[in-house]
């Protein structure tokens, strides 16, 4: 543990060698001037090929992931990701293609970002999107200025200065509205939860450009006023944007779009099954009612008698947000799933994704304080708050890891105190939800019994032969060591 | 209902989970979806199919595409055909690396920690700067995002962006800075496709933004320039394989390094993932987006990682965090952090120097051609631009049907006068392909 | 010496081990060679290559070859176009696998052993018969230590052999019959291509070897064969994949069961490597080649796995070892556990009938061509024999200019009369492959 | 630990779906005599693709291979395995050949084939050669073949009765040996730890059908001898098979065909860097003199005016030994390596290969005996006997997996009572030796000051959260439960 591969090696080592040089070899100074040429190498490793393998094998065996077992991080959806995904981004004439290598030599991945389009369009209800965006956060960067776009061509750019937020919403939101200078009002949610009609009501003008929701919002629960609260920013001339982080809960059974929605952003490293790689690369589509098509990124993809091409020619475009068109290798995954499921596999994903949070919450509720205690969507919050004077969540979950399972999110939604924010996601079985379950109702009984267990946690993560304590975090802010 | 592999539990788990929860069907379950949304709802119209006939669908979309393992391919413009070594895939396809999210419970992630420390310390040490995050989206967004903290650093909204910086950087910068409300101002290149100087005289400016080697492929003399900008920040954009043999931006001075990762090991794949690279001055890390790993101690004293510095972020400052970067580029982080640990020291100076010999060789054996000129005198990298007296258009069309990606017509980026075609070699270039190459240009 | 990247050591590192060895140059250690073969010493004439290099030259060789992914096949005759699901190779490629050998030290090994356990599991379920090892080399050397076992056990040399067996595995039991002094005697066909019981009256029988579906994918009735043939071994080769649908050998009596595992999950790959199953009576255990895991406790009597009946093998019996094989196939194993474990219960009789009912339809398809017949009238799985008015070597020239790998031509074998083209159809192909397959015959 | 895949699951859970019929369907029964067609289904695992990625993942990790570190089995050359070589074996042009579609569509695998041939025939010093044998053992047995075709042919065979055998020599020899009929001499070593030339002599007579060796022998000795040895064995008449196993140690300075030797097999799996994937596939090729040409298994692949083909007219052929060609995919892994090396890389493997065992050797043996002292080849044995007088050398070996370091060889050869018998191959760095090296000597130490460690080692392998203590063998041969 802690060895890094600068603490391998020895000079003049390897892992991989070059073809030699096969043309006439000039002086460096003929083709660089002096000032310019590097004067010191990098210092990188110098290591072997083999100890390249163990090294990286080593710390890969210190992670834990979905092919571990269960990963219950509440808004990550954390399912399984089918590996003939890997294989299909990993086909030649998709992982070696070259962005600008033409339309006529490119119909195969144009024709499958169209269709994918096409797809995301018809599950969101939407009419028209963007695949650009290369994360959820990229995906709500994008809403906010084809918003900001729509109301400067409308001239209303001035006073349109609000975004409304509810607090449980995700971090990304504010900061995302904040980018593009919008002013972020905070909106209660009520006791049930949700939003505070009232309150949201309070904040309804002409200086709202919008409102950011989460639905089901990051407590797991639907907005049943949905339909309401669209009219409602609709009625002032503001734009309602979807986070569709949550949308594992209801794929393949309601849209967005039929909720009156005129943003929707999709995370296909959530619902669709794209790998999370470690924290990305993901994927963040943009769809959006007719109204604000014309201000999608460039270039579009377009299709015409049986062709498809790139479209720059989009005058009232926002521009660009990605180099390119997007992360298009995750994009092949999730067509790949997509076309797997049809239909009716994305209405069971939200069936047992919703089912199998159902039953953890209604196992797990009788241990812990469930704020909100009824029947929520894909995902759920406990509480700790007054369980115990001294232990808090993060034992909890520190206590977990202990018991060979991994964690929920927890502190977040930042409403509810020493919160754990629960989804098991459609791909985990019932002997798995219980097997979580008996573990965390188990450090239950311990936080009674032998609160100091908690404490200590994790006692010993065995990471190939060493193993894991707890880990300082206080200690690497307040003097961060960033680089070896 | 039939059985999806992605979806273990049977009906019969299905009943006796709904016993536990006190339901009778699943459908009670979604209540509180109002009854209009549901009814609203319309299916995509698709079938499920097998793992077997998807395959074949898809493998038949990717064969409707050229590819650099079929085509010789001398394109770049910001993704280059390099030698992708063959552990990179098979590593980072380990489920532990592939399957796991953002280190939240550190604990249970000591080895995404562990590398995102080594990428950091990597790309500190490339680019000669003092700290570094574990990765941005792309190319282009990286440098959007260091637009933004320069804005946040000096308070100021003035921009000078030269005028040889990647053109879809450029529409990435635009969309940032309109967003954001900040002004940016051209600086033009000269005959030798470098920065002209001489028109670096705003005042009031937040930072001067290039791009080495550009997007011409000239390398930039940064040499003074910060001196020059004085306190505006300069931003560089930099090509990190190229950095294996030029001076680093950290030795002139500038603020703040971005780049294309890309080139470090991973596949083209039609532009994306990427990945974006960041690297700045330690007195502005708490200014800095991303996210970052740092060294600590666990409770025996052990050392381990942690993310560090997360009061940064947005899930902590909302509207006041640096950026708004959740999800980032890390498995390509990884797919670099082995890369440049496979090369190791001299490797990636090797293959820095092979790319640049080849190149040269090949701009001029092309220029020695009648009807074909270098554009610029400046000192290029691996990548160059060759004034042409037929059309590019025609001369990459022939060039295709003999096999290879000829490079990038430069007409539909309004950039330079005449006919235009943007040229890259790698290491993958041998002297046999380049010759053919030079064989087909003159006869095209 | 350039340094090469599987060889870590430097010649810093030479220096100091020399020095620990005591020896100033490494050419000391070779000593003990006599010079004179030092001497006679010629290399192959090979520069060393870089990856990059290597894969371009290897892949322009793989690019030489038909495969199934390119021609649309109808070739079997012991090794199958089955579908592999995308999960074995993600699997078996994880190093913990592929880089352990024979789990000697079984701490170190319950991976490998656990997996060796189920594996043994699956095949005797899947054959009905009550242990089975963990690999042989493929199904031809398979069935000749099925033969060499039944010699031990029996202590008798003459064998009776359908005619209608494989004829590479006939070669194989060929070869090895005559290594161990034991004669093969033919057993005809009849009329519907099954086992002509008729002639099965020698005595002192060692064995009976026969095959189902036989070589011309005609399933054997096998009710009786083992009261028939008495205390001679009945020694069935079967294809694992049929056993999803046709009753298991072990129900018919049979004595020893092998099979070629490659319809389980293996690659093609030119014919090799592939997995040969053994199976057999529990009273015939320790007379059984191949390694076996077995069920135990630590010291901590938790149940694990470790090599089982390990005085059967070579390294310990030597001369009087059950058979010579030490390295196997274990990795083909591994790969043949998880399709097993993939496909489940009922997804392997599924993928049986979806093999059987396609192949009847071309079969109904095909014969109903003029100049096409169905050669034989017993019933087949997924695999049969066509007879043609024309020759096959033309027909099957045209139906490769279609993209068809249309079957194997009968002749070279000498089994039957006239022209016939073995036909094999797995769950790959779809009813537009056949109806385009049998349009093109048509017109062939 | 312990838990099969038998254990997970639920009836009705699939891991792949199959696709639709898609022709008309008829009724089993139409299809397949209601007596052939299977009653009962075979008790296969029924579980989601999730559970068995989740399950192989965790049985991977209670592996240890090269990957996770130093492998010094003696006599099995655990080398690196490169990636390389699985990329280009999964190429579909090699992974998808069907090998009956014909030489005219498989030129690129018979070219490969045909120069790999080429290339090992130059590498041992030898003439011709099969590629069809799939392991050591096989490769041993094609041998004796072609020795007993050979005798039949020259109408020796019945006095040709005997293969001379050192008693250091690997159980396969005389296993493939009785194969074929022979009868097998054992011929000892002497002090030196080398075939004992008188004892050699003595057994020399025209009964002789040949002599297997093993060079380097398993002491990891070269046998000095090796001219005088094969001149006497062909002076009676008999043939020499060389045993190949441990080729790395002379690879690329020394050839056996500049030996005398007849015939020997190669392990593509041991000196050419093809993976042992857990016990196997491998590959044996057998290479031989002129004069045993025409006996070698058929097809031969031969090349005329540049085209390749498979040619089966070789009347005096001893015929097939496996179904096709052997591990053609194991021979493209090959294939890869050796380009990759050249002869100078060659060369370098056995330099590095001897330069490392050397080192171990000079570090070991001041704490553990080593019965022949002596520079080594590429493997060498020590002893624990006789330093102990409860402790055995399989004490030892556990004891070292508390260290984290796989244990080598032990209990072979068989001439070497309570034998180690260490190989660590060119692939490990100095450092790793030492660590190896460190931690055996640690053993020595342990094995006088506190026995009682060894003899309950290993004390917690961790396996994924639980962890396994010394396996109980002699239960599992004395009541074998061989299936689940
Ligand atoms: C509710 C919600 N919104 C937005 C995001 C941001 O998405 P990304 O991380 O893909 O940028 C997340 C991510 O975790 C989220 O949970
Ligand atoms: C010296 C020696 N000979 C022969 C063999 C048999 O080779 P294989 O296991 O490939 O059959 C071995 C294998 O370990 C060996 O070490």
């Amino acid at each position: 543990m802690g060895t890094t591969i600068f603490d391998l090696g020895e000079e003049s080592r390897t892992g991989l060698r070059l073809p030699a040089l096969d043309v006439p070899e000039k002086n460096l100074t003929e083709l660089i001037p002096p000032g310019l040429i590097r004067k010191e190498d990098p210092k990188l490793p110098n290591v072997s090929q083999v100890e390249v393998v163990r090294h990286y094998t080593k710390l890969s065996r210190m992670n834990y992931g979905v092919d571990n077992g269960i990963y219950p991080l509440g808004s990550c959806t954390m399912k399984y990701n089918p590996r003939i995904n890997e294989d299909m981004a990993r086909l030649p004439g998709f992982a070696h293609a070259h962005p600008l290598q033409g339309d006529e030599l490119s119909q195969g991945a144009l024709k499958l970002m169209y269709e994918l389009g096409e797809y995301l369009c018809a599950i969101g209800g939407m009419d028209a999107i963007t695949l650009q965006p290369a994360a959820g956060a990229h995906g709500e960067l994008t809403g906010m200025l084809l918003i900001k776009k729509h109301f400067e061509r409308t001239k209303e750019l001035h006073k349109r200065t609000k975004i409304l937020l509810p607090d449980s919403a995700h971090g990304t939101n504010p900061a995302s509205a904040a980018i593009v200078g919008f002013e972020v009002v905070p909106i209660p949610s009520d006791r049930r939860g949700l939003v505070d009609l009232e309150a949201l009501k309070a904040h309804l003008n002409e200086s709202v450009a919008g409102i950011m929701l989460t639905n089901p919002n990051t407590l797991g629960l639907f907005e049943t006023d949905i339909l309401e609260i669209t009219k409602l920013v609709h009625d002032v001339g503001g734009f309602v944007y979807y986070d569709g982080a949550n949308l594992n809960a209801i794929v393949g059974r309601a849209r967005p779009g039929d909720m009156g929605v005129d943003i929707v952003h999709y995370n296909l490293h959530k619902t669709f099954s794209t790998p999370h790689g470690g924290g990305g690369p993901g994927s963040g589509p943009v769809a959006v009612v007719k109204k604000l098509e014309p201000y999608l990124p460039v270039p579009r993809i377009v299709k015409e008698k049986g062709k498809y091409s790139l479209d720059y020619k989009r005058p009232h475009s926002i521009g660009k947000v990605h180099s390119f068109y997007g992360n298009f290798g995750v994009l092949v995954r999730a067509y790949t799933y997509i076309r797997m499921m049809g239909d009716a596999g994305l209405k069971a994903v939200s069936t047992h994704a919703v089912l199998n949070a159902n039953y953890l919450r209604a196992r797990l509720s009788k241990y812990y304080k469930a704020p909100y205690d009824r029947i929520c969507m894909h995902e759920f919050v406990l509480t700790t708050k007054g369980m115990s004077e001294e232990i808090r969540t993060l034992d909890v979950a520190k206590r977990l890891i202990d018991y060979g399972v991994h964690p929920s999110s927890i502190y977040f939604p930042l409403i509810v105190p020493e919160v754990m924010m629960i989804e098991p996601t459609e791909t985990v079985s019932k002997e798995e939800l219980d097997r979580f379950a008996d573990a965390l109702i188990a450090v239950a009984h311990e936080m009674q019994e032998n609160p100091q267990m908690l404490k200590e946690a994790p006692h010993a993560v065995p990471v190939y032969g060493a193993s894991v304590r707890r880990l300082d975090e206080v200690r690497a802010a307040k003097e961060p060591i960033l680089r070896g | 209902m039939s059985s999806f592999e992605f979806i273990p539990n049977t009906p019969e788990d299905q009943r006796k989970m709904l016993a536990e929860i006190g339901l009778a069907d699943v459908e009670e379950l979604f209540a509180d979806i109002p009854a209009e949304v549901l009814k609203r709802f319309k299916p995509i119209g698709l079938e499920p199919l097998s793992e077997l006939e998807v395959k074949r669908l898809v493998t038949e979309l990717a064969q409707q595409n050229a590819h650099t393992e079929q085509y010789v391919s001398f394109l770049g413009g910001g993704v280059y055909d390099h030698y992708v070594p063959a552990i990179i895939s098979h590593l980072v396809l380990r489920g532990e690396f592939l399957t796991c999210y953002t280190p939240y419970q550190a604990e249970l992630s000591q080895g995404t920690l562990t590398w995102m420390f080594e990428f950091q310390t990597m790309i500190c040490e490339l680019t000669a700067m003092e700290v570094a995050n574990s990765s941005m989206y792309d190319g282009g967004s990286a440098l959007a995002e260091a637009m933004l903290m320069a804005k946040n650093i000096t308070g100021r909204t003035k921009f000078l962006v030269a005028k040889s910086l990647n053109p879809y950087y450029r529409r990435c910068l635009e969309t940032y800075a309109w967003g954001a409300g900040l002004e940016l101002i051209d600086v033009p290149f000269t005959q030798d496709g470098q920065l002209d100087r001489s028109a670096l005289s705003a005042h009031d400016l937040a930072g001067v933004i290039v791009q080495t080697p550009n997007f011409f492929g000239v390398i930039e003399d940064l040499t003074g320039l910060k001196e020059l900008i004085k306190d505006a920040l300069l931003i560089v954009s930099a090509n990190p394989i190229a950095l294996g043999v030029l001076a680093p931006p950290g030795v002139f001075g500038a603020d703040i390094v971005v780049g294309e990762g890309q080139p470090l090991g991973i596949p083209q794949s039609f532009g994306g993932p990427l990945l974006g690279i960041f690297a700045t001055r330690m007195s502005y890390v708490r200014r800095m987006p991303g996210r970052m790993a740092g060294r600590t101690l666990d409770a025996a004293g052990n050392v381990g990682y942690v993310m560090a510095l997360q009061t940064r972020e947005q899930h902590i400052r909302r509207e006041k965090a640096t950026s708004n970067i959740c999800t980032n580029q890390a498995l390509m982080g990884l797919m670099a952090t082995i890369y440049l640990a496979t090369l190791g020291r001299r490797g990636l100076r090797r293959l820095a120097e092979l790319n640049l010999q080849k190149a040269h060789y090949l701009a001029e054996k092309i220029s020695r051609l009648p009807g074909f000129a270098l554009r610029f005198s400046g000192p290029f990298f691996n990548e160059f631009v060759i004034q042409t007296r037929k059309k590019p258009t025609r001369l990459l069309k022939t060039l295709r049907d003999e096999g290879f990606l000829g490079g990038l017509d430069l007409a539909p980026y309004d950039l330079l006068d005449g006919n235009n075609l943007l040229i890259a070699v790698t290491e993958k270039r041998t002297r046999d392909e380049m010759d053919r190459f030079v064989k087909a240009l003159k006869g095209a």
